[in-house]
Order: C-alpha cells, then sequence, then structure tokens
C-alpha cells in the first residue's frame, strides 16, 4: 500500500470501507470483494495498539467481508433468461455503505452550517431575569441529571436503604396503594388481574412484597390454604391535612 | 398601555429580542405588544428586518428555530474573538455524524444509530444530550422498549434551521433505492411529531 | 464576508456592546479595533450613540462609569416585564432534585427525602404538591403517621409517559447523565437545557 491509514481517522469500519473503495476509484456498485477485503485486513494489521472495543467494530466488518468473499467463490448456477436473477451477495453490504456514506455527507453539510452559524453571537445570558410564573418548563433531561446528583450526594447508607431496585416496582407500589385506595381489603389473587406480562407480574408482586415489608399494607390469611386478603394501612390524607404551609 | 405608548411598536419588539435568550415566535411577540394582530406583528417584523438590513450594521435579525432573534454578523466575528479570546468549541465528526442520523431519522433508537454508524454511541449520544442538542422523545413500544430520541430546538437554533423541514435535502440512494419514496413520508412524521411537540411552531 | 473589512468599524463596534455583558471601555474597543486611534474610536462611538438616538428604537448607547454598554429603553420595560411574565418557569434546583427523588423512589416520606437530600424540603414539597406534579399517596402507618408522596397524572404527562415505568431506568440515566466529576457543571448544562427547550405545559 503506498498511503499509510490510522483507524482514528476514521469514524468506524464503514467509513474505512468508503475510504478504499475512494482512494482504489472503485465503482461502488461493483466492488471487487477480494481486493478490498485484502486491503481491509491490510490496514487492521497495521494496527498495533488497539483499543479492544473499537478493534471488535471493525473486526465484525472483517467477518463480514470474508464471508462475502466466500460467498462469491460459489459458482453461481446458470438461471433461466425468465428465473429471478441470483442475489448479489454483496447488496445487504452496498446497502449498509450508500445508506453510512449518506449521513457522513449529512454530517458535512451540518459541519458547514455549524461554521456559518459559530460566527453569529447571540446576548449573553442575563444572570439577574428572575424566574418567571408563567406555565413549567423542565425537561427530562435536567429531571434525570437531577436524581444522579441528588443520588451522589447521599449518604449511601440512606440512599441504599430506600432503593427499591427497579422502577417498575415503584409502579406498581404506587399503583397497589391507589387500588387499595379505592378498595381495601382485596383478595390477593385480585390484584394481579389485568397483568399480561410476565414481567408485570413480578414487578407487582415484588411491589407488593416491599409494601409489605414497609408496612404499607398487610396480608392476612384465615385459614392456611385459604385466600389471601390484602389491606392498606395507609391512612388518606388530605392535602391540606399536616402538610406545610 | 400609557407607559408603552411612548416607544413605537418597532422599539419594543427590538427591545423584546434584545432582552430574550431564546427565539421570539410571532405569538409571543403577539402576546406581549397587545392590540397587534399578528398580521400587523409580522408586518413590524419585516420593517425591523428591513431597517437592520443596513450595511453599516454589526448586528441583524435572523428567523431561527420558530422565531426571531438577534445575533451579530459573520464579518463580526473576527472582532468578538478577539474581545473574547476564545473561539466557540465544535462538534467532534462523530458527534455531527450521529446528529445528522437523528436528526434525519428521528424519532430513532440507540441500537438503530449503531446499526447505521457500525460503532459503538454511547459517549457522543450522552455528549449530545448534555448539550441539549438531542432530546428523549419516548421510548419504542417494542421488546426492551429503548428510548427513543429526536432533536431539540436547540439543534435548529445550533444550525440555524427555522425548522425541522430547513433540513439539507439527504442525497437519494439512486438504484438501490426501492423505499425512497417511504423515507419522505417518515420525515413528513417527524415535522408533525415536532409541531405536537410544540418544538416548530407552525406559522 | 471572511474578514471584518467588509463591516464598518460602526459595526463592528455595534457588535461588540451586543455580546458584552459588562460595559466596554474606550481602551478596551481601541485594542480590539486595531488600527483606530483612541480620538478616532471615541468619535465612532459619538456617531453610535447619535445613531441609537431615534424614537422608535428599543435599545440605545449609554455611556456608564466603566464605559460604553447597549441598554433597553425604559419605555420599554413595561413590554419586557410582560414578556418574562409569560416565560415558562423553572424548577430551583432543589426542587427539581425533589421531584427526581420522588420520581424515581415513590412511594417516599419526607423524612426519607431528608435524609437523601441532607436538607429541610417542606417549601419545595409544597411548590411540588402546587403545580401539581407531585400528589399525595397517603400517610405511612408508623410514628409521626408521615405523608407519603408520589408523582401526579400531570407528571407523567408533561413529559409525555404513560405509566412510570416508562421513565428511564437508573442504568440508562447513569449512560446519559454526567458523573459525579462533572456535578457543577451538570448544574450549567441544566440551566441552559431548561431554557432550550421549548415545552410548555398546557395549563
Amino acid at each position: 500500500m503506498s498511503y499509510r491509514v490510522r483507524l482514528e481517522m476514521f469514524e468506524g469500519p464503514l467509513d474505512l470501507l468508503l475510504y478504499l473503495i475512494q482512494v482504489n476509484e472503485i465503482d461502488i456498485y461493483d466492488i471487487p470483494i477480494a481486493k478490498i477485503t485484502q486491503e481491509y485486513l491490510g490496514c487492521l494489521a497495521e494496527m498495533k495498539e488497539l483499543d479492544l472495543e473499537v478493534a471488535g467494530e471493525f473486526l465484525v466488518l472483517a467477518a463480514t467481508l470474508i464471508h462475502i468473499k466466500s460467498k462469491m467463490l460459489i459458482p453461481v448456477e446458470e438461471v433461466a433468461a425468465e428465473g429471478p436473477p441470483a442475489e448479489d451477495p454483496r447488496q445487504e453490504l452496498v446497502e449498509r455503505l450508500l445508506e453510512y456514506k449518506r449521513f457522513k455527507e449529512a454530517a458535512m453539510t451540518f459541519e458547514e452550517l455549524e461554521a456559518d452559524q459559530s460566527l453569529l453571537y447571540v446576548r449573553p445570558a442575563d444572570p439577574a431575569v428572575p424566574i418567571a410564573d408563567g406555565p413549567l418548563e423542565i425537561s427530562l433531561s435536567a429531571l434525570l441529571r437531577a436524581f444522579m446528583t441528588v443520588m451522589q450526594r447521599a449518604p449511601e447508607a440512606v440512599a441504599g436503604e430506600i432503593t427499591p431496585e427497579m422502577i417498575n416496582v415503584g409502579e406498581r407500589m404506587v399503583a397497589l396503594l391507589d387500588r387499595l385506595a379505592l378498595q381495601s381489603p382485596v383478595l390477593f389473587m385480585a390484584l394481579f388481574e389485568g397483568v399480561t406480562t410476565r414481567l408485570q407480574l413480578i414487578a407487582t408482586f415484588l411491589g407488593l412484597l416491599e409494601l409489605l415489608r414497609r408496612g404499607l399494607v398487610r396480608a392476612r390469611q384465615t385459614e392456611p390454604g385459604g385466600e389471601i386478603t390484602i389491606y392498606r394501612t395507609v391512612e388518606t390524607a388530605v392535602e391540606t391535612d399536616g402538610h406545610p404551609g | 398601555m400609557d407607559t408603552q405608548a411612548d416607544l413605537s411598536p418597532l422599539g419594543i419588539i427590538e427591545a423584546l429580542l434584545f432582552v430574550s435568550d431564546t427565539p421570539l415566535s410571532l405569538e409571543r411577540i403577539e402576546a406581549v405588544l397587545d392590540g397587534y394582530s399578528k398580521t400587523e406583528v409580522s408586518r413590524l417584523l419585516a420593517d425591523l428586518l428591513e431597517k437592520y438590513r443596513q450595511p453599516d450594521r454589526g448586528i441583524v435579525v435572523s428567523e431561527v428555530a420558530g422565531g426571531y432573534r438577534l445575533t451579530t454578523k459573520p464579518e463580526a466575528a473576527p472582532g468578538i474573538q478577539r474581545l473574547r479570546g476564545s473561539k466557540p468549541a465544535r462538534l467532534s465528526r462523530a458527534a455531527l455524524e450521529t446528529l445528522a442520523l437523528i436528526a434525519y431519522k428521528q424519532p430513532i433508537t440507540k441500537p438503530e444509530i449503531v446499526a447505521v454508524r457500525g460503532v459503538m454511541v454511547d459517549g457522543v449520544l450522552k455528549t449530545l444530550v448534555e448539550r441539549d442538542l438531542v432530546r428523549i422523545l419516548g421510548r419504542k413500544p417494542e421488546v426492551g422498549r429503548p428510548i427513543l430520541y429526536g432533536t431539540s430546538r436547540a439543534f435548529l437554533e445550533y444550525f440555524g434551521f427555522k425548522d425541522l423541514s430547513e433540513l439539507p435535502t439527504l442525497k437519494e440512494i439512486e438504484a438501490l433505492a426501492p423505499n425512497a419514496a417511504g423515507k419522505e413520508a417518515s420525515h413528513e412524521a417527524v415535522k408533525h411529531i415536532e409541531e405536537a411537540e410544540g418544538v416548530v411552531r407552525p406559522d
């Protein structure tokens, strides 16, 4: 090879492949797989020290190329003139390459637009602007970040103690409490009515266990093997009752 | 209103654009001005744009992300960079590719992005969400319920688009694009989603 | 378009004043303009002041102790106030953190929230309940019968989730949110995101 290639130059295996196709002036619709595979593997071989994760991505495509190459070696049976043409083993790869190329080119357009826009300056944000009383504005990302921050700051023991690990469980707990607010006691089995997926079933059960553990509900079984009933121990609270302010 | 009677509506709009840290939509200006119809506000904005279109002005009114904003002219950039002693940071190529993919294919999941780019995108996606160019739209109703990503209003501002319909047309895949029509349709769908989410305000 | 020669020095000064968050002194402008004497800059500023002294302008160049700056005219104040009043409100950092905690750890009591956040949360809780983001689920049957809090229907609707199980999981958050090292920076980022995201909750 007359050129030296460094993997960092490329945004991934498809980018590298596109580059090889371009420098060799190859028609993307008729890729000489044997030649391009050899070049591609040659590039990989030059990388002595590779980030394992990155290498993996490049190796996956190497395997694909080798697979296509092997398929190309199998002689195509003569097909009757009116029969459907045999599918080219390269077709899927070509489609992927073209799809990637479209977005790579779009990214280049974006880069130009970014360059243009970076020359336009807006007024610096005024820190004195008071928070208004208008409709509320929160972003989900902001909420997630707030949660991460609060959990990172929290004393470990405390944070762990009130952590039901799965969010689904928390959701089920609330749903169960709501259900029990309407009707209590209720039959254990009735709490699972309308639960269709196994995951939901497990979540509901774990939610119930957690409620029991926290003493927010009680379970009662009058006789062995008999029906289990669930009681709500949470007391109803009106919004103003005991609420600060 | 008496106090503001001293100042022309043009002046008020100019002041509003000056103090706002996001582009102001026609509707918001109309609501603040009070007593002027949308058509009138629209005409006033056109007047203001015209007034600012003078060669010796250093700032201009431009239309972006469903609203109007004041920015400096590009020719003033070297001076501003000297004043600040720095240039604005740019996105990496990986970030730009991922962003392009999200912009055209939204709503899109992480696995779908990975499938096209052929590389892991966790780090890049995180950066884009952090910079608020990309936002979470919800979850895809399929196994694993992956998170759906889309572009934000900040994205439109960042690249100077009025709305998503202004995205440059993607080059069609020649011979191998039997579903090109479907692609266009999905682009339309995205626009509708955006409108519904209030990111792009229909004029 | 790439050289600043295309823009008059007057335009450059206007742009500099526009982007600066503090008044600019004559010396500072002179240093940036490069090639203009102090007297010339002084004259240019006088010109700019004059140009801005038009009755229908909403902004003016004013001379203050530290130098020159652009400000809105006092007559524009009522309009600006209305604009800010219509501006989507943001939750304080404390409110946002408490809301996040309730969202992910519900049902949760006030003492539990306090234990995690390490500060009093009465005011914040009140705001969240008033804003209808948080609801009271009931009282925990233990000493003091603390109130149990959870998120409301409106909370889900606000973020477009069908139910709580659609909230991004902890694992997904970790992949998207900044780590401990970026804590302070994240505050800034959060602020920008809130400003940029054009989601307005129907009241």
